[in-house]
């Protein structure tokens, strides 16, 4: 892509024989090139296009992203499109293999069934709405919260800083589990309650990077130049902070959501996730993770659409790192 | 040349508290005046305290100590009026060309900004002086469009010095503008500053450590050392009459491009290394390294004193005669 | 704490309003909320955690007793987490693009991809029964803390997901310290390349790793409770869930705030271990 | 907990069809010769006699302790420290002699003064025992001990000590001397001897409880001292703990394993794989353990735990105070299919409120003959469901309900499944809210529910444990149900001496708790399915003795 | 004069993401025992490929030897095994580096790395490698060698470890030692005694220098001889008197000129080469300096020019030194000096 010529060539292309005589025409002075010393042969691309560019030529990026989009897909419409309810029992054919068919209904178990006789196909999908639901979610507001806290923290330093900053440490001391579960335990059981469980502690990831991000960012030498030239914080935030932690923020969310998918998971494991007949991948890999001697498949459809989740989002962290890191700009 | 006052320092410090017990004294009680249309330079090794100098006659430190007039008037600029008002009149152009650029705006974007800040021009006059200004520091109008990775060091200098031209400054701090350059490109810069200012009467503060360069540039050389103003005077003066002992190593130390002069020359090498500006010692800030220090150096730091016309020196050594 | 519904002493059976009031004055809880509170407070400055509301053990003894198992556990699955997950991180940096790097990371990947009470339970049965049934011999214990071979699969089990966190952060702080000039200075020397790794460029890039170990600490020390649970280890992972489901409130309040001060303590001994290896930090001042 | 009387072969009653004879037992469990090991689930929270109100520690205590009697392999009463007793004719004095050689494991002679300490202590109100209304309500004059007993001992008035000394003095509990205790009860008590092997009215050393402190004792191996079969000689917190033979115990020649440790494993996979893998010599199973285990040929075992499980309705919500709209609900579970194809665990569907276990007059249980009270009738169901919705003014859009049930995956398990009957039969969405146990309990007392999916296991071996409770203001009747005709029926039963009487009169209150009223509505009771190792046979396993050692059993091979 | 170093034709490349880079695109070099031949060129010219191809430093790849020989000491180093080159790095050729902040181990004690060449090829104990650290930092000129010795690289200032840098490649007694930029980041006055130590060294021991620098006065101060690079290539090669008195390339003959000196008139601007160099990814096809060159002529844009030697050790590539080139026609008003002997130089 980078190799186009711009030189513009002469009228006539001469042909030189170094061995021989070289015509005096050849010798005519021409002079400096205004045009192209200053040509960038390079063609103009913005930060974001690059790295996008970057992303499209990994391979697993892009397999990543289509595996992302088709569970974002499939999360939104499998569990309309299915000729099973969630909650729809037949509990004399329970616990049956993948393929096999229902006695009642006639239709076909995808993933066999669980030990209520429910359609497994329909619950993953389900469950991934709800575990996606609850990622994003909890991501969005982590990010939100974070980054404004954060950004504060950072851009204001001194005393607002120290004193922000001691309030984080303390949350993140103490173990998040237990914040969870005490709020899990005063609230209702819910999609809801959930996500603000979770975000009650989990900004403080984001909030720390912001920091950091911010004060690296205020000693270097552009910011100062936008500040003396009388920008107010709101126009340096907006304007340089924000977009240049941009990407930082975007991976550390990419690799965020897998951590909550695993929370989600795990709260269901302790019986603290959401309601029956509901389901999450949660607590269908703990519902399977009873029978898997007996079972196995019903824990390994859960196991494998977390694994491959989680998996999707942290290559696709990764490699949206090395897209955005500007090491390897050049 | 009727010498109209622009700025004057009156006793700047500037300390960094590094921890409870160290304090760094990055610039230490400097009074000096800066002249309009006038060029000062400032010379100094690495850590010498050059940078924060600069940027403290910016306003982006407070100093510690001391107060600074411009056109006469005291400015606070902890007050965020006078701040904005100094912005207006004041730019910097910074060392590194690399990390004095957004990497996430576009050129045209980041000349424009401080028009923009300052409400200068509608949009379209704006965009109309980003091209005019592109061509002023001799880069073409396409370029507005680019980002600045793209661009080589010379050319992301000049869109640095663009952007401080945009809100037609009074003052531009030149904080070493040219030592991250090549030598070829040094002398484009070089000359498009020197243009830039004939045409449009700016006042330099110009930092730099390579003494020929300055002494090309400047009208008035300060040398600085460990936070101290050491000398002051005019270009020729100093190179004709170096009175401090440290101004002259200086001197000494810089390498002539021609190898029969060089051979010639005797240089005279410095002993003992730059001590640390933390909690610096009382007494000469170079004694350490000076080859006629004594006792009373080493005890009494050195007043600024005018020892021969506009040539001010701070050494126990020199004294008017 | 009387936020959470639910009362400590409701057992299956109810009890007399009688002796409920009767134990609700011998557990203090009949007095006003403030004065429990700070006879409370008054009686930590003693050392004295209050009674287990669960246990009816004091809670310093319940920690006492438990908190070594739980410390000897986390501190195993953290030498296995920092043994192989430098390894892995070494091998992926070194290897950066080809084969090594992409097993090992993908190794990694799965680590952190696999929640641990599905790794234990996979470890139990496969490594603990299977090969038990494979060979006749009990190779690795499937419960109990009270041999080497007990201690081994779960510490694993917990092992897995920092171990993951510490290779990806090992492979990144390797990659970095590769690319610095005193590894070019050390190729330039004729240093053979495991010379350069492992004299030159291991240590370098623990340093960030070794900044991790504070939270990786809280990580496993809190997420000790599902692994306690499936190989039935009597550690203080599983009262500290278990107290919040049982509103034992005196635990809730012991655990959390010994779990605090360990922290600040386990980050204490991050800090001074970063000090030996980095010569340039010294204890007092920060970093140069 | 437990108690228990004549009748009862309850291992064999609803025991799986396998035989043991026919299949090969297929693990040999534990290497070691000289000990079997069992889990126990949890880790025995108190092993104080007098505060000790749970399964884990009884099974621990009646090992380790021995009261005036103890249960025998039917769960029928027979001598312990009390060789011999004499009943008066109204069945309300027991005269108990002791044995003379009995000691305690520091070497002190057991006495009727450790006996009547015990109890005391139980009774004091000071002491806060959860059940001290087992013994104050059973034992004359009780009550009035625990009212004055209300400011602990030693921080008495000179006036409260003296109330105290007269309470004590009116008890109906006496050393005549140092081996001869008379006990009097408030009412007829036909259950007394069973109640004699209950750990509240176990004997306690003063000496020893006094100088470890009420507060420590029994909290570590060491600071116990016990009377029983076995010693107490390990407990590691939450791990394990060990009891060996007591060779000076009367009974000692009948005890033939050396030493039983007890495990506490809770996670379902990890209690298979360690009785797979020879760590465990007897575990419970779940039903698809059951499944696999069956598959592969090995021997289940069982027992009727005595635990029933009933939705309690609040009878005071609207719709719920409709006796129609109460019994619909119930009668639209399938329970048959529940335990069939859901539990599989061997445990059966309700017939009525009291399990097939419990002993009842005339030497049989007192289910053997009852009329089936309750059951899966779908069409009724609908019909009742309409009725009654109608007679509440409801429509199944405005009726909303909701069923608080355990958290455990096994309780959500089956709430999803009384959920989708719910709907399917009556057509109605009931919203389910799982719950940490203290939290439902909680909310239960509360009376902050429309429906609750509960269960209750007996204190001891008579129906009464399962019916007293739904008397009006009962601590336990959550429902708040109230019926004069109920509560006069089980005054009656009270103060009956005579058997087949009082069976009566408990068996018409049965019928109109669960079926007339529909106050609760039981869906099944509980049974245990079990493996043991080769090595281990002769255990006693019932809902009254969940592991008991000392009837013969025995390490083979 | 015995030849130690011989690089003929060098072409290096790097693949990258945007494309191959082409860094070093044919030079011809070579260094005399004991010489100092200096490497002049703008920044990005591939004057570190080049030094770092001579001992194979680069990371291969991206990094990729398309053509030409290197020859060190008899020993060619594009077929050398990775093996072989570890035998023959620090032994027989060594290097230091610009930024001497960033070039030492910040956890490993400087005594410690200055002797690991000496224990890699000499296998010296560990006693004796503490007396040989202590003599090269006496060597030097460190003071307190014995405590310098056993402390670590951040506890030394700039110049101490620029020294410390030097007595670290001078441990074995190489050949040559590749000096790349090593004032570049240092004060005038650290410079001057590191410029002075060279001097000695090469005094003292013989030891061969590659010297690569911006700085023409360091050249002038220290080199025999001079390579002018530009654009990954060299463009003009001699003596240092030819190369500050008597150049013959356009390009040496601006950078020249655009250093201001002391005496330079204030009052006249610099001569400056306009533009910027051109980008390696896409280099021109004709001369690279041609578009920035104002006796850019046809010829120029369109094939690149052949060496041609213009006297004993003097070398340039410019068309205007061609046999058949006619003389300016239209003089350019300053032209300069050098022109006239360029075209006497031209006649073989
Ligand atoms: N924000 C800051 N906080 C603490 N110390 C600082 C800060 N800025 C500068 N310093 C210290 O102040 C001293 C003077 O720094 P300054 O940047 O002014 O030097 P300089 O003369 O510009 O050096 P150089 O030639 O390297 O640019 C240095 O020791 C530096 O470490
Ligand atoms: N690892 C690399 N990958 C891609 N291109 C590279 C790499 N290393 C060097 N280059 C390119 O090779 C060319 C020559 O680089 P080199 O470092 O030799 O320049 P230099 O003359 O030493 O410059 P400087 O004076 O700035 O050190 C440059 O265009 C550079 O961008
Ligand atoms: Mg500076
Ligand atoms: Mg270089």
């Amino acid at each position: 892509m980078a190799k186009k010529q711009t030189a513009p060539q002469p009228a006539a292309a001469l042909k030189y024989d170094l061995s021989g005589h070289i015509d005096e025409q050849a010798f005519e002075l021409v002079g400096t090139d205004s045009t192209n010393m200053e040509a960038i042969a390079r063609p103009s691309i913005s930060f974001g296009k690059d790295a996008f560019n970057r992303l499209r030529r990994s391979p697993t990026a892009v397999v990543c992203m289509i595996i992302l989009i088709l569970l974002i897909l499939g999360a939104i419409f499998l569990p309309v499109f299915s000729a099973f309810s969630v909650s729809q029992q037949n509990v004399a054919f329970a616990n049956q293999h993948p393929m096999s068919i229902d006695t009642v209904t006639h239709n076909l178990h995808i993933f066999g069934t669980d030990a209520l006789g429910r359609d497994i196909w329909v619950r993953t999908w389900a469950g991934a709405r709800v575990s996606l639901t609850v990622a994003f979610a909890v991501a969005l507001i982590d990010c939100a919260v974070g980054v404004v806290y954060g950004g504060i923290s950072g851009y204001f330093g001194g005393a607002v800083d120290n004193v922000m900053m001691r309030i984080v440490e303390i949350i993140s001391g103490i173990p998040y589990l237990i914040i969870v579960m005490l709020l899990m335990i005063v609230m209702d059981r819910g999609l809801g309650s959930i996500i603000i469980a979770y975000s009650i502690t989990g900004w403080t990831g984001m909030a720390r990077l912001v920091r950091g991000q911010v004060i690296s960012l205020n000693e270097q030498e552009f910011l100062i130049a936008a500040k003396a030239m009388g920008a107010k914080p709101n126009r340096i935030i907006g304007k340089h902070l924000v977009p240049n932690i941009l990407s930082v923020i975007i991976v550390n969310v990419t690799l965020d959501i897998p951590n909550i998918i695993f929370t989600e998971a795990f709260l269901s494991m302790l019986g603290l996730g959401i309601a029956p007949p509901n389901s999450s991948w949660g607590i269908l890999a703990n519902d399977g993770i009873a029978v898997f001697q007996q079972y196995p498949f019903e824990l390994v459809v859960p196991a494998l659409f977390i694994c491959v989740t989680m998996l999707s989002f942290n290559l696709l962290g990764d490699q949206l790192r090395d897209a955005f890191d500007p090491k390897l700009r050049r | 040349m009727a010498k109209e006052k622009l700025i004057e320092l009156d006793h700047i410090s500037k300390h960094f508290q590094i921890s409870k017990k160290e304090t760094l004294v990055a610039v230490n009680d400097i009074t000096m005046d800066i002249y309009k249309g006038e060029t000062l330079g400032v010379v100094g090794e690495s850590g010498c305290g050059k940078s924060t100098l600069g940027r403290v006659v910016m306003g982006i430190y407070h100093p510690t100590k001391g107060t600074i007039k411009y056109r006469g008037k005291p400015v606070d600029l902890k007050r965020t009026k006078d701040r904005f008002a100094y912005s207006e009149k004041a730019q910097i152009i910074f060392q590194d060309p690399y990390a004095s650029l957004d990497p996430r705006m576009t050129v045209g974007t980041i000349i424009s900004e401080g028009m923009e800040i300052h409400n200068m021009y509608d949009a379209q006059k704006r965009q109309e002086r980003v091209y005019e200004l592109l061509e002023t520091v001799g880069l073409n109008r396409e370029h507005a469009n680019r980002f600045p990775h793209e661009f080589s060091g010379g050319q992301r200098q000049r869109i640095g010095i663009a952007r401080a031209l945009a809100i037609e400054p009074e003052f531009i701090v030149c904080d070493e503008p040219i030592s991250a350059l090549d030598v070829s490109i040094q002398s484009q810069i070089i000359n498009l500053l020197k243009d830039l200012q004939k045409k449009l009467g700016l006042t330099y503060m110009f930092i730099a450590h390579d003494l020929n360069i300055v002494k090309y540039i400047s009208d008035r050389i300060a040398v600085m050392y460990l936070g101290n103003l050491l000398e002051l005077a005019d270009s020729d003066e100093i190179y004709a009459h170096t009175l401090h002992p440290y101004s002259q190593a200086l001197l000494a130390a810089v390498p002539i491009p021609d190898p029969d002069k060089e051979a010639q020359k005797k240089t005279q090498i410095l002993r003992g290394e730059v001590p640390s500006p933390i909690n610096p010692k009382p007494g000469c800030p170079f004694a350490s390294r000076c080859p006629y220090a004594d006792d009373v150096c080493r005890s009494k730091s050195p007043k600024l004193q005018e020892i021969r016309p506009n040539h001010f020196v701070a050494c126990h050594k020199v004294q008017p005669e | 704490m009387h936020l959470i519904p639910g009362d400590p002493f409701v057992g299956a059976k109810a009890i007399p309003p009688e002796t409920k009031a009767a134990m609700n004055a011998k557990y203090g809880l009949d007095k006003p909320l403030f004065t429990q509170f700070i006879l409370y407070v008054a009686n930590i400055f003693h050392g004295d955690f209050g009674i287990s509301l669960a246990d009816k053990r004091p809670v310093a003894d319940v920690i006492g007793q438990a908190f070594p198992v739980s410390l000897d556990l986390g501190i195993r699955s953290l030498i296995f987490a920092f043994v192989i997950g430098l390894l892995l991180g070494i091998v992926a940096a070194v290897h950066r693009g080809k084969a090594g790097d992409t097993i090992a990371m993908l190794v990694a990947l799965i680590g952190v991809s696999v929640p641990s009470f599905i790794i234990g339970a996979l470890l139990q049965y496969f490594l603990g029964l299977k090969l038990f049934e494979a060979t006749g011999m009990c190779v690795f214990a499937i419960m109990g803390w009270d041999s080497v071979n007990a201690k081994i699969l779960p510490a694993l089990a917990l092992a897995f997901g920092s171990m993951a966190t510490i290779s990806r952060l090992m492979r990144t702080s390797m990659l970095d310290v590769l690319g610095q000039d005193y590894i070019k200075t050390a190729k330039a020397k004729g240093l053979s390349r495991s010379q350069i790794i492992w004299r030159h460029s291991v240590r370098n890039a623990i340093m960030p790793v070794v900044t991790v170990m504070g939270p990786l600490v809280a990580a496993v020390l809190t997420g000790a409770f599902v692994v306690e649970n499936i190989f039935t280890i009597p550690g203080l992972g599983k009262y500290f869930v278990s107290c919040v489901q049982t509103n034992d409130y005196t635990m809730i309040s012991g655990t959390t705030m010994f779990y605090g001060a360990f922290l600040v303590f386990a980050n204490l001994i991050v800090d001074i271990i970063y000090c030996l290896i980095d010569p340039r930090v010294k204890l007092t001042g920060g970093k140069e | 907990a437990c108690g228990s009387s004549a009748g009862g072969t309850a291992a064999s009653g609803a025991a799986s069809g396998t035989s043991a004879a026919s299949t090969k037992n297929l693990y040999p469990g534990t290497p070691d010769k000289d000990m079997v090991t069992v889990n126990l689930r949890a880790e025995p929270p108190e092993l104080n006699t007098v505060q000790t109100q749970d399964v884990a520690s009884s099974d621990i205590l009646r090992m380790v302790m021995s009261g005036l009697t103890r249960l025998d392999k039917n769960n029928k009463p027979e001598p312990d420290m009390a060789t011999q007793w004499e009943v008066s004719a109204d069945k309300k004095t027991y005269t108990f002699h002791l044995r003379q050689d009995a000691k305690w494991s520091n070497g002190d002679k057991v006495t009727a003064k450790n006996f009547i300490y015990a109890w005391e202590q139980c009774m004091d109100q000071s002491n806060a025992a959860a059940y001290a209304f087992i013994v104050y309500t059973n034992i004359k004059n009780g009550r009035a001990y625990f009212d004055a007993t209300k400011t602990p001992a030693t921080k008495r008035t000179a006036a409260e000590k003296a109330k105290v000394a007269a309470a004590e003095k009116n008890l109906g509990c006496k050393a005549k001397d140092d081996y001869t205790i008379e006990l009097t009860f408030e009412n007829p008590l036909p259950y007394a001897l069973q109640m004699m092997a209950f750990t509240a009215y176990m004997p306690l050393n003063q000496k020893a409880y006094e100088s470890i402190g009420a507060d420590k004792y029994a909290k570590d191996a060491t600071k116990i001292v016990t009377n029983g079969a076995y010693k107490l000689t390990e407990w590691t917190h939450d791990d394990h703990i060990i009891v060996t033979k007591n060779p000076d115990f009367w009974d000692a020649k009948n005890n033939q394993i050396n030493k039983v440790k007890y495990v506490m494993i809770k996670d379902a996979n990890s209690n298979i794989n360690s009785f797979k893998a020879g760590q465990v010599d007897c575990i419970n199973v779940n039903g698809d353990q059951l499944d696999a285990l069956k598959t592969q040929g090995q021997p289940i075992e069982s027992y009727v735990s005595g635990a029933n499980w009933y939705f309690q309705y609040n009878t005071k919500k609207k719709g719920l105070d409709n006796a129609k709209i109460r019994k619909a609900l119930g009668e639209a579970i399938d329970v048959n299919s529940l335990v069939k194809n859901v539990l599989r665990d061997n445990s059966v569907a309700a017939d009525g409120l009291v399990p097939t276990n419990i002993s009842g007059a005339n030497g049989k249980n007192y289910a053997n003959g009852r009329e089936k009270l309750v059951g899966f009738n779908a069409a009724d169901a609908k019909k009742l469901f309409e009725e009654g919705l109608k007679e509440a003014g409801l429509t199944k859009d405005t009726f909303k309900l909701s069923l608080i049930t355990d958290d455990t995956s096994g309780a959500q398990k089956q709430a999803a499944f009384y959920q989708e009957q719910w709907k399917s039969v009556l057509g109605i969405n009931v919203e389910l809210k799982p719950m940490a146990f203290k939290s439902r309990l909680s909310a239960m007392n509360n009376h902050n529910f429309d429906m609750v999916f509960a269960g209750w296991s007996p204190d001891y071996n008579d129906a009464m444990t399962y019916l007293d409770m739904w008397t009006t203001g009962n601590g336990n009747n959550n429902g708040q149900y109230s019926s004069k005709e109920y509560d006069s029926l089980i005054t009656k039963a009270t103060k009956e001496a005579d058997e087949a009487k009082r069976q009566d009169y408990l068996r018409q209150a049965e019928k109109l708790v669960c079926s007339t009223d529909c106050a609760i509505y039981p869906l099944y009771f509980e049974t245990v399915p079990y493996v043991v190792s080769s090595k281990l046979t002769g255990m006693t396993r019932s809902g009254f003795q969940e592991f008991d050692f000392t009837d013969g059993a025995k390490i083979v091979g | 004069m015995e030849q130690i170093l011989d690089v003929k034709n060098l072409h290096v490349s790097f693949d990258t993401y945007a494309g191959e880079v082409h860094a070093v695109r044919g030079v011809t070099l070579h260094v005399n025992a004991g010489e100092i031949l200096a490497i002049v060129g703008e920044s990005g010219c591939g004057k570190s490929v080049t030094a770092q191809t001579i001992m194979k430093l680069n990371p291969m790849p991206p990094a990729r030897i398309k053509e030409g020989s290197i020859s060190l000491c008899g020993k060619d180093i594009v077929a050398a095994s990775e093996k072989e080159m570890q035998n023959i790095r620090g032994a027989l050729v060594s290097m230091i580096f610009q930024d001497p902040m960033t070039c030492m181990n910040p956890t490993m004690r400087v005594g410690k790395q200055l002797t690991e060449t000496l224990r890699k090829h000499k296998h010296l104990s560990k006693a004796e490698c503490k007396e040989e650290a202590i003599k090269l930092l006496k060597m030097v000129q460190i003071p307190n060698a014995e405590e310098r010795a056993m402390q670590y690289p951040h506890e030394f200032s700039g110049g101490m470890r620029q020294r410390a840098m030097i007595a670290m490649a001078l441990s074995c007694n190489p050949k040559l030692l590749i000096a790349d930029e090593p004032t570049t980041a240092l004060d005038v006055t650290i410079q001057a005694q590191i410029m002075q130590l060279m001097g000695k060294i090469r005094e003292e021991l013989g030891t061969a220098i590659i010297l690569i620098t911006h700085d023409l006065g360091v050249v002038a101060n220290l080199a025999d001889r001079v390579s002018v690079m530009y654009a990954g290539k060299i463009v003009e090669n001699g003596s240092s008197k030819d190369i500050f008195y008597n150049h013959k390339h356009p390009y040496t003959s601006a950078l020249l000129r655009s250093l201001p000196t002391v005496d330079t008139d204030r009052s006249k601007a610099l001569v400056s080469i306009p533009g910027t160099p051109p980008d390696l990814f896409a280099p021109p096809k004709g001369c690279a300096f041609a578009s920035r060159c104002k006796y850019c002529m046809h010829i120029c844009r369109e094939q690149q020019p052949p060496e041609f030697t213009v006297g004993e050790n003097h070398t340039a590539s410019c068309w205007r030194l061609h046999p058949d080139f006619p003389g300016d026609k239209a003089e350019p008003s300053a032209a300069p000096a050098a022109d006239t002997a360029a075209k006497k130089g031209a006649d073989k």
